[in-house]
């Protein structure tokens, strides 16, 4: 605050200017004063201690020296993320030079309402609207000239999104989005990326645009399409999508670490063991294994977590620390409600359109409101700090938080409770920013209205909440993992590797699923070799109980108690395990069409691998081999794109290059999606003489029976004629399509997507966690991937899935529903109705009687919507509860001042 | 030698994060190591994420 | 034997005769968006070198009142010194102007760095500027 | 070589004043050497006067083309009949070339497109020296191949006039004294005693001093 020296704020990208000391953003953790120390005046001239001296606390001391710690560990992390494309790459776009031209970090912050423009979208140049904007992607990737030859993977999501955040803010605007490829491989991807274009309305342009022309302020492009047509058009703002580049002190980290860098500067790893770097006991997450997008990172986060675990099992628990809650208040908590209420601002997310002081004001004046405050960011953590003492001082039993979505930030807030001995379910949310603030943007009157309504059913609600019991159970130290493919395989081994018994279940008479079929991995290796090694390992291991020809027929209970029937030739087995992790794998797509099945010279990708294995002679006559990528996928038969088959092409097609390099190999494709270091296969595929076609669904090529051969007939986009190649091998590339899911779906409760895939419990940050507590989730059961992300993914299951194994004992959610013994009638209704299997009927005396198995329950509410006789209550949702917060809505709720405040 | 129940991670970014996270949770004891003064890396720079448009905060 | 047709008329004020590698934007856009004088005819040329006298006195005779040469700045030029040869030729045609009884200034050269359209957009103004200035004084 | 530079646009419009239809008429030989009368100069010259007529709100129709000499009889064949299209023919090959026309195309107005300066040779591109005079008697064995009667302002036939100094010209003294540089060339040959023999006095008659001179070799005759 006092601090006399101007920087540059490099959080938001040097658009805004912050002091040497300063707190980068708000939710910042920690939330405590940083001083730069290359910009501080005091540590660089020795004049100032302006902050010193004004800090009440006293908590700046420059007498403070670094210190080098000596740290004992059993294992390093690598995590240092990715670095920034280099200057001169983003200067040949003109940036630096044409203000208007941004960089996709800049652009981030120019939305963010918490950004240094409040999230006004504006030109840099003259502080002006932009009208037109255009997106180029690949700056800093697939570019050898900058030594950046692989596909950064990122780019081509965060434009889109940046694109559909931009148009959000401004509903007129133009956008034009200027793609090689589109290179949207990720689960769910192509579908929201078809959402995006159809719902905003872009433009999609296939060319890659050389350089930025500026005219009076305007920005100019010029590009060639691929049928040679060469056009330009201006511009109000260019966003230049930068790539992923190695970070910037690889060498140093690789030095310090010893570990050995790829060509490109990123670490070194293999597709057989992703997260392993070229030394032991140092292992590698995230973006420095090379570019990867967020629910990648985190999954390879965990997976890393459970390799260390593995390594270390034995030193496991002798470090840790727990944290202690203060006992709870009860006397606190009995005594007549003292309701606190806080307004947030979200800064202007909520400030912005809300009048937040006059919701605030408004909230002293209902019943039993104690104390009532506005924030600016509650969820920052000094915030929280502030709130805690609030409660604590005024000795409020009771809390409101007017402010964004429960499901993201209330377990923040009850957190804050907890910490200061007060029940987290004494605790209510008004979400009067998406409800508010976000839906009547543009009537700021009515949404002020609305939030106070919003706060009136809230503090109505709160004057009833009542503590609940937070009960755990213990967990049985036993995993099952269902199917024994590379990725079951991975997972079962390490589980069993950081010590708890694991029961493989594999419903084939011999494991290794899929990687049975492959010959090479994409990075060479021999995919046999791999698979040797790992059964091997899994049938040595003695806490992995292998069972063959065998299939999970029923589960019942919750997480760290579940009992499972599998049925193995004829006879069942139960079996008593604390977690279950599936794996079952997915089959490669069989097409319709395309004269597969009628021709022995039409096979998939896969059968291309067999016929690649027997070596040259198997191509003696073979002169012609195309390939059609996107079979049956993004829209035929399958809606998702398989992620893995360009690459499976680019490699299978130098394989034949490599056994006759004078075969002509054709390639028709949609977008090539070789994305990550497999751009370099791509490369080097062109370099060898593989001709690549690109072809629109309108024009898709057809293959043709003629006398005895095939030929295939197509569209050239080049020449904007018809061609036609005589062909002795078609490979189609079909994808990859959903195992039979759905009967273990219905078993397990778990969804599937509309893919016919399991679906994660959140896309980003629990990608391999599902809806059920317990059960977790890897490999092609999950969706599409190759080899190197399905062990990533699969080492990050086994992480997340030994962590009940671990701790022993789990929490059980305090939102359940109760029974009154009482009341309940017995006729069963709740018990059939319950998703969760959490309701029983027991005998009590004479008649059966519902009862809850709390551990299971996940408090839908379901049951008690239903009890013909409301003997079911929820916990923090009770029908008292509830018909307060409504009659609070309704006009009697709202009392006379309402009334009087509309007049 | 009895083997350390201690790791380091290092960067504090999502990936950092969720191993550090993740090893807590596994029963391990975390020295999470950050350049910056704060943690959460290039993520807590990001407005919204792909697809859902979720706040990235 | 050649012998030239008789020409249609163009009815464009300014003409511009433009080295390929110098404006990177489609003329037709520049004109579009307002950013040149709407009576303007942009040539494009594989290089300045390849212009000859008569085209530039040619587009006079059919009608224009102004007319520039856009080349590559004289050491960036693509075929070394197509620049430099259509400079002199600009030079030349500007003597026949003169002895014609035309302004010289309505024939200018202008060097261009590589790709930039914002110079021609400029050339196209001052041109049309200069003839607003010759007008005025007529 | 015979060098010729283009006329000023105003005298040649000036020529062409009520000229409707004309032909530029370049030639291959000399002038298009020089760049004074070739095909290019001929577009140029032929885009100049219809822009210069146009300026001047006349109409006039022009017609382009070039022949390989305009001094030999069988090139200029074809203009005895083309030419009779147009109101005049302006040639643009050296004033040998005008003439020849005039002399065998009867009926044609055949007007001077350019300017004959010399016979010259080419000192650099654009740049051009009179070298010869034509005088029909040479002396060059004499004078060390540099010619007095073309480089001397004074065409002395026995060394320098009296004015030259320091070896400059006294008419020009930007040009230097050729008849210094004969001097000089002499002496490195060893012939510097040449200057001392008194020269005959010279034949002008060759030098065309009695109306047009004319040649006739017996062995080319047919």
């Amino acid at each position: 605050m006092y601090c006399p020296r101007p920087i540059a704020d490099v959080y938001n990208e040097r658009l805004d200017i912050t002091r040497a000391t300063h707190i980068d953003f708000p939710q910042a953790i920690p939330t405590s004063y940083y001083i730069d120390p290359k910009a501080c005046l005091r540590v660089n001239y020795q004049t100032c201690n302006l902050c010193a001296q004004t800090c009440t606390a006293g908590a700046i001391d420059f007498s403070q020296k670094p210190k080098n710690l000596k740290l004992k560990v059993g294992s390093v992390i690598l995590a240092p993320g990715f670095g920034r494309v280099s200057h001169d790459v983003l200067e040949k776009f003109g940036y630096g030079r044409y203000p208007d031209v941004v960089t996709s970090y800049e652009f981030e912050r120019l939305t963010c309402a918490s950004g240094p423009t409040e999230g006004h979208l504006i030109r840099p140049s003259d502080h002006t609207t932009p009208k037109k904007i255009a997106f180029l992607q690949c700056i800093g990737s697939r570019d050898v000239t900058c030594d950046n030859g692989y596909c950064s993977s990122v780019c081509c999501m965060y434009a889109i999104k940046e694109a559909s955040v931009a148009k959000e803010h401004e509903p007129d605007l133009d956008i034009s989005l200027f793609f090689m490829d589109v290179r949207t491989q990720g689960k769910g991807f192509d579908a929201a990326r078809k959402r995006a274009e159809e719902k905003y309305g872009f433009n999609v342009i296939r060319a890659r645009v050389p350089k930025i022309d500026q005219i009076d302020s305007q920005l100019a492009l010029t590009w060639t399409t691929d049928d040679g047509q060469s056009h330009s058009d201006l511009f109000d703002m260019v966003v230049l999508s930068v790539g992923l580049d190695a970070p910037e002190d690889a060498h140093a980290i690789a030095d310090i670490a010893g570990i050995e860098l790829n060509s490109y500067d990123f670490c070194k790893t293999s597709h057989g063991a992703p997260l392993s770097t070229t030394k032991k006991g140092v292992y590698v997450a995230g973006a420095f294994q090379g570019p990867k997008d967020i629910p990648e990172s985190v999954t390879q986060a965990s997976g890393v977590a459970a390799i260390a675990s593995e390594l270390l099992k034995e030193g496991r628990g002798t470090q840790t620390v727990t944290i202690t809650y203060p006992e709870e208040d009860k006397a606190l908590e009995e005594e007549e409600p003292r309701i606190g209420v806080f307004v947030c601002h979200c800064g202007v997310n909520i400030a912005g359109v809300v009048d937040v002081k006059a919701v605030r004001d408004y909230a002293a004046s209902l019943p039993n409101v104690a104390y009532y405050e506005d924030t600016l960011y509650s969820c920052s953590q000094d915030a929280l700090k502030a709130i805690a003492e609030k409660v604590k001082e005024n000795r409020l039993n009771r809390v409101v938080i007017a402010a964004c979505s429960p499901r993201t930030h209330e377990p923040l807030f009850q957190e804050t409770l907890r910490s200061i001995g007060l029940n987290p379910a004494l605790f209510e949310m008004a979400n009067i920013r998406d409800q508010c603030a976000w839906v009547h943007a543009q009537e700021p009157e009515e949404a002020t209205q609305k939030s106070k309504d919003l706060v009136r059913m809230a503090v109505a609600k709160a004057r009833l909440l009542e503590p609940l019991a937070q009960p755990t159970v213990d967990v049985t130290p036993k995993a099952l993992v269902l199917g024994g493919g590379a990725a079951g395989m991975t997972v079962a081994l390490s589980i069993a590797d950081q010590g708890f018994e694991t029961i493989l279940v594999e419903k084939s008479k011999e494991l290794g699923g899929n990687l049975r079929k492959l010959t090479w991995t994409v990075d060479g290796q021999d995919a046999r070799k791999i698979l040797k090694d790992l059964i091997k390992k899994v049938e040595k291991h003695p806490k992995i109980d292998i069972m063959l020809e065998a299939e999970l027929e029923s589960t019942s209970g919750y997480v760290g108690n579940f009992t499972s029937t599998v049925s193995k030739g004829g006879k069942t087995e139960m079996v008593n395990h604390g977690v279950l992790v599936i794996a079952t794998g997915g089959e490669e797509h069989k097409p319709k069409g395309y004269c597969y099945g009628e021709s022995r010279q039409v096979v998939t990708q896969l059968e291309l691998e067999q016929k690649i294995a027997k070596g040259k002679s198997a191509f003696k006559t073979t002169k012609n081999v195309v390939m059609i990528q996107c079979v049956g996928s993004r829209g035929e038969d399958l809606q998702h794109c398989s992620r893995l088959c360009c690459t499976q092409a680019v490699k299978n097609a130098l394989k034949i290059k490599e056994l006759k390099p004078e075969t002509n190999v054709y390639i028709f494709y949609r977008d090539m999606r070789t994305y990550g270091f497999a751009e370099d296969l791509y490369r080097e595929a062109r370099q060898k003489g593989v001709i690549f076609l690109r072809y629109t669904p309108d024009q898709k090529p057809e293959v043709v029976k003629q006398g005895r051969g095939i030929k295939v007939n197509a569209y050239d986009r080049l020449l904007g004629e018809d061609i036609s190649i005589p062909a002795n091998l078609v490979v189609l590339s079909t994808g990859i399509a959903p195992g039979e899911n759905e009967n273990l779906s219905k078993l397990l409760k778990v969804p599937l997507t509309q893919e016919g895939f399991f679906l994660e419990a959140h896309a980003k940050l629990r990608p391999v966690e599902v809806a059920v507590d317990g059960i977790y989730l890897c490999g092609l059961a999950h969706g599409p991937k190759g080899l190197e992300e399905a062990v990533s993914q699969a080492k990050a299951a086994a992480a997340k899935a030994a962590i009940p194994l671990v701790k022993g004992k789990v929490a059980v959610e305090p939102i359940v529903s109760h029974i009154d013994k009482a009341t309940c009638i017995g006729c069963g209704i709740c018990a059939t109705l319950c998703p969760f299997n959490a309701i029983q009927m027991v005998k009590d005396g004479k008649r059966k009687k519902a009862e809850t198995i709390t551990a299971s329950c996940k408090g839908c509410g379901i049951c008690a919507s239903h009890c013909p006789v409301l003997a079911i209550n929820m916990g923090g949702f009770t029908d008292e509860e509830i018909f307060a917060q409504i009659h609070a809505f309704s006009p009697e709720g709202c009392g006379e001042e309402l009334e009087a405040e509309k007049k | 030698m009895s083997k350390a129940g201690a790791i380091m991670v290092l960067g504090g970014g999502i990936a950092g994060v969720q191993t550090a996270l993740d090893l807590a949770d596994l029963g391990y004891y975390v020295y999470l190591v950050e350049k910056k003064p704060y943690i959460g890396g290039v993520m807590a720079q990001l407005d919204k994420t792909f697809p859902t448009n979720d706040c990235a905060i | 034997m050649a012998t030239k047709k008789s020409r249609k008329k163009a009815n464009a004020e300014i003409v511009g005769f433009c080295c390929n590698y110098t404006v990177s934007v489609e003329p037709s856009v520049l004109k579009e968006r307002g950013l040149v004088p709407e009576n303007i005819e942009f040539k494009r040329l594989p290089c300045t070198g390849r212009l000859e006298v008569p085209a530039i006195l040619d587009a006079f005779a059919e009608g224009a009142k102004a007319v520039f040469v856009a080349g590559c700045k004289i050491d960036e030029c693509h075929n070394l010194s197509g620049s430099k040869r259509a400079a002199k030729r600009v030079q030349y045609a500007r003597k026949i102007l003169e002895e014609l009884g035309l302004e010289p200034e309505r024939l200018e050269m202008v060097f261009v760095p590589r790709g930039e359209s914002e110079p021609i957009v400029e050339a196209a103004r001052e041109l049309k500027m200069r003839l607003s200035t010759m007008e005025g004084q007529s | 070589m015979i060098i010729a530079e283009r006329k000023p646009m105003n005298e040649i419009l000036g020529m062409l004043d009520g000229v409707k239809k004309l032909l530029v008429l370049g030639c291959r030989g000399c002038v298009a050497v020089c760049s004074a009368g070739g095909d290019k100069e001929v577009e140029i010259m032929a885009s100049a006067i219809r822009l210069g007529k146009k300026l001047s709100n006349e109409s006039i129709e022009i017609d382009a083309s070039t022949y390989i000499r305009q001094c030999d009889p069988e090139y200029i064949e074809p203009l005895k009949e083309e030419g009779k299209k147009y109101d005049a023919v302006l040639s643009m090959a050296c004033g040998v070339g005008v003439n020849f026309i005039a002399d065998l195309c009867q009926g044609i107005k055949v007007l001077p497109g350019v300017n004959t300066t010399f016979y010259g040779a080419n000192l650099s591109s654009g740049e051009w020296k009179e070298m010869c005079a034509g005088c029909g008697s040479c002396v060059l064995h004499l004078t060390g191949g540099l010619c007095p009667v073309a480089r001397c302002a004074k065409r002395l036939s026995n060394g320098p006039c009296g004015g030259s100094q320091g070896g400059r010209c006294e008419i020009h003294p930007e040009t230097p004294c050729v008849w210094h540089f004969i001097h000089e060339r002499l002496q490195e040959q060893g012939e510097a005693d040449r200057l001392k023999e008194i020269m005959p006095i010279r034949d002008w008659s060759t030098a065309g001093d009695a109306g047009p001179r004319r040649r006739v070799r017996e062995d080319l005759l047919p």
